[in-house]
């Protein structure tokens, strides 16, 4: 465990609790019940690694904790800052790494990680760049 | 699902009565007014009624209004059609940091052209300094464009302190030089009246007003000149070529006149809404800050951001319940810089990021201010729940109590 | 009073299917283009249907198509929106005498910004020929202009050939010039396809296919860029700023869609009225002479002078009897001199005058041809009878013939 | 009588047989009933006095005819090529001519002629200008 959480809390919103959304025309059902019910979202008791990246250009953040067993990772979590495609992106993320061993983890890709999402439209594609750096990082933090 | 709309800045529902007075010119009262025929002339009867009651509403003569598309339109011909005009005669400008993306981008051109633009900050309150114009007037300034209610924080403007200034310096020879204002937005929440702002142009926009969008109007004084810039035809006196949308116009005029008579009632019903949604929203929601000027500012727009999470979210997840709302302009929301008004208030990122404004029109209803009282704290603690600036926060206030104690 | 509209070349009718695909986008769908809300999205979404259906009448892509406020604004983008772009390419504009006022007004505003503009005759037919466009092309032409079809005679240009012309020069590496054609009133009565055409900017009017007036598009190829005239926000892919006139849009998308799928039919109807017409007056008048290719002309228009007698009284006096027919170009027939397209035809003053054009619509009715025939032949006795030139012609002919006995 | 006609004839339109104009907003209703009724068009048998003025800037022309009985005018005709203000000024001044002495007709002002015409919009004055020549000059004739 790498990153020192300042606050505990195990208490978070399993589901932003959200009507169906309207917003065929800009994003995809899938993207939008990530958005309804965020999966993953919190932190994380006894995690491994918690890594938190920052897109400079635009301020968004996303937080993610793994907590790994062998080369399995058993938890993921997330938080995440910015416009929806990065809650989406950040949700669908946590929500895959969940059960995946520690090398199929590391050959996800960038477009995995949209399309999990739900796809994004492209001038949205940096939230999956963000989501793809972080888990990068947090792998590699894992390995030192 | 229910549905509240809270976007009163960005366009409006078409007055019924609106719909009602426009309708027969789209059916029967087709002509079109150039035609000397019967046709035309009923056309063109319309269109001269239409541009008595948008004059009225401004207190103008009818023949100093120039029909135009949009509010857009009357600002690029305001500014670029004064500029190409008086570019002889010096070529700088004076407008603000918190314009419409309309009159920033006109000026944007003029610069590319060898123009000289001077933007005027508008501080914490997002009012811009009598005394920085005064500072900033130059012999070679030929245009003063400073908006008279802003779209995303709706604070109002002293335009009428800054036309004596530029009254003052006509008179004493700098004849070339005018006053501009963007009164799109004010026109639908405050009384605006030409002779008392002593402007020489002046745009409004009738979708601000419960008509259609696709058509406004262009205050021009009497012995203003202007380039025009839609060229072709002779309509609107040859300032401003094209057929006249008729139906648009008669809607335009018919929502000029509702707003002239109505205006006080409905400002006064919408102050009072305000009142409750702001007051519901200081008791439920924490870690909020007000954008803009609250006493100087439009009845019925609240910009408010919240901090440790981003507008576009909030919006979504409102929108998901039905509420519609913006963040930034309505015009730029697309893009990804914060708004650059909310920053020119010298706002740090994350408020600029956060911040949305709520905009209430004639027929909100309480019942519908209720609902978002509802619905928004919610929204808002969810989003911060997923939020590491909310958990770092919530942590570090943690930990000054327990360190405190 | 019995009323039969014979102007349509000047504006249509709202077509009652137009009104019931527009009417909606002003009541309950009133949203903002630009909104990231409900409302905004089935604006966005309205807007983008439209657009597929004003390219699909065109041949064109959906990105392809910008919306302007009408005819003369598509006009104002295309010609200024180019040359601005081109300047520093060359200054050399070629277009023809018979352009809409639009147009011709532009090119005078560039020649007084120091371009040169050639305008082509139209010889006695009302047509262009490429020969002559060929001669006038020049290593610094970057605009060519052509009307595709004349909207006062309806004579129809060769603009496929002279898109020939301009592709041979563009690939001998005149990359800048570009041709734009006026296809306003075209649109209403003949195909119109970009590729078939090969001309990179193409402008269109709802107006004349039966939408409202205020909209219009203009098509810009892919890969022409173009210096935007009306400019503040995002709109149009940053090629024309302003809310879109959602409602208009619609109405314009629905009005594309009709005019694609009914274009055969109405002008095979059209067509054969106007025979029924052209007959009728042969028959009933003497003294007329066509004006423009009768061969070479849009189905709908009738364009006559009148020997003897001037347009205006003529125009005036079928009004009265509820005709309504209009004399020289609809956007310049409240002003004095005889219209410039029948002088470019090489008419003398008094036809020039004496010019009426009867443009026929998709309802014009076999009834109303003859109710026209039945007024038309008295009205025009009438004003000869009052006229000093008929007087003197009818003597001289009464002399010639008793000296000729 | 001064001008030979070359042609001969009486047989007039004594209206024009028009429905009721609907110009309301161009053109008063005095204006309309003399473009429907045009009073007093046509040519005089036995007039002292013919003549045609034009106004060479837009073409328009008037012809008007008067007999003369002692120094009253006793008749009066006109013709007229042009506007619908240029006939309507053509009708109202023959009209009004009619029993006028000469010298009454000599202080005719062209905005007397343009009133008894209905009035007329500023751009066409020039029509109440030519009647008024067209007058002047007949009236010279007439004394030379
Ligand atoms: C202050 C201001 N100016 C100008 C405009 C532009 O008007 P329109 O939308 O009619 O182009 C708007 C609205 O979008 C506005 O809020
Ligand atoms: C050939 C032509 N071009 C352009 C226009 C202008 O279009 P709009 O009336 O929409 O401004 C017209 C019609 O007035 C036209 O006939």
């Amino acid at each position: 465990m790498k990153v020192k959480l300042t606050f505990s809390t195990e208490a978070l919103p399993t589901a932003i609790r959200l009507l169906p959304t309207i917003l065929s025309v800009a994003y995809s059902d899938t993207f939008k019940e990530h958005l309804a019910n965020p999966r993953n979202a919190g932190t994380l008791e006894g995690a491994d690694a918690e890594v938190e990246q920052s897109n400079p250009v635009c301020g968004d953040r996303l937080r993610l904790a793994l907590r790994v067993r062998g080369r399995r990772i058993e938890a993921a979590r997330f938080l995440a800052y910015g416009c929806p495609p990065t809650l989406a992106c950040g949700s669908a993320l946590a929500w895959m790494l969940e059960g995946m061993t520690l090398d199929e983890a590391a050959r996800l890709t960038r477009a995995e990680i949209a399309e999990a999402a739900g796809g994004l439209p492209p001038r949205k594609q940096h939230a999956a760049a963000l989501a793809y750096e972080t888990l990068q990082e947090s792998l590699t933090l894992l390995r030192t | 699902m229910r549905r509240v709309y809270l976007d009163h800045s960005a366009t409006t529902p078409v007055d019924p009565r609106v719909v009602e007075a426009l309708l027969p010119f789209l059916t029967a009262k087709f002509g079109n007014p150039s035609s000397v025929h019967f046709y035309g002339q009923e056309a063109r009867a319309a269109v001269d009624r239409a541009r008595r009651e948008v004059a009225g509403l401004v207190g103008a003569r009818p023949n100093e209004i120039v029909f135009t598309s949009g509010g857009t339109e009357a600002n690029n011909l305001a500014v670029r059609g004064h500029c190409e005009q008086a570019a002889d005669q010096g070529r700088h400008v004076i407008t603000t940091a918190i314009e419409h993306s309309s009159v920033r981008g006109i000026c944007e051109a003029l610069e590319r052209r060898d123009w000289e633009v001077t933007r005027l900050p508008v501080y914490g309150d997002g009012v811009v300094r009598v005394e920085d114009v005064r500072a900033a007037l130059r012999p070679d300034t030929v245009l003063v464009t400073v908006m008279l209610a802003n779209n995303e924080v709706g604070t109002v403007q002293p335009v009428a302190e800054i036309a004596a200034l530029v009254r003052e310096l006509r008179e004493a020879g700098q004849k070339h030089l005018r006053l501009h204002t963007d009164a799109v937005q004010a026109a639908a929440g405050m009384r605006v009246d030409v002779d008392e702002l002593g402007c020489d142009l002046l745009s409004l926009s009738a979708h601000k007003l419960y008509a259609p969008k696709g058509v406004g109007a262009l205050y021009v004084r009497r012995g203003v000149r202007l380039a025009p810039q839609n060229i072709g035809g002779h309509q609107e006196r040859e300032r401003r070529g094209g057929t006249e949308s008729v139906p648009l116009i008669v809607a335009f005029g018919e929502a000029a006149r509702l707003t002239r008579v109505e205006l006080e009632e409905r400002t006064r019903r919408i102050r009072s809404l305000r009142e409750r949604f702001e007051t519901g929203v200081e008791s439920r929601v924490a870690d909020i800050v007000y954008n803009g000027d609250r006493a100087r500012r439009l009845p019925g727009v609240s910009n408010i951001s919240f901090r440790f999470i981003e507008g576009e979210g909030l919006l979504i997840n409102l929108d998901m319940q039905g509420v519609a709302v913006s963040t930034g302009s309505a015009c730029s929301s697309g893009s990804l810089e914060p708004s650059p008004v909310i920053r020119a208030l010298g706002r740090d990122d994350e408020l600029a990021r956060g911040s949305i404004r709520f905009s209430l029109g004639k027929d909100t209803t309480e019942e519908e201010i209720d609902y978002v009282l509802e619905v928004l704290p919610r929204a808002v603690e969810n989003l911060r729940r997923l939020s590491p600036l909310y958990q770092k926060a919530v942590g570090s206030r943690q930990y000054a109590l327990r360190s405190g104690s």
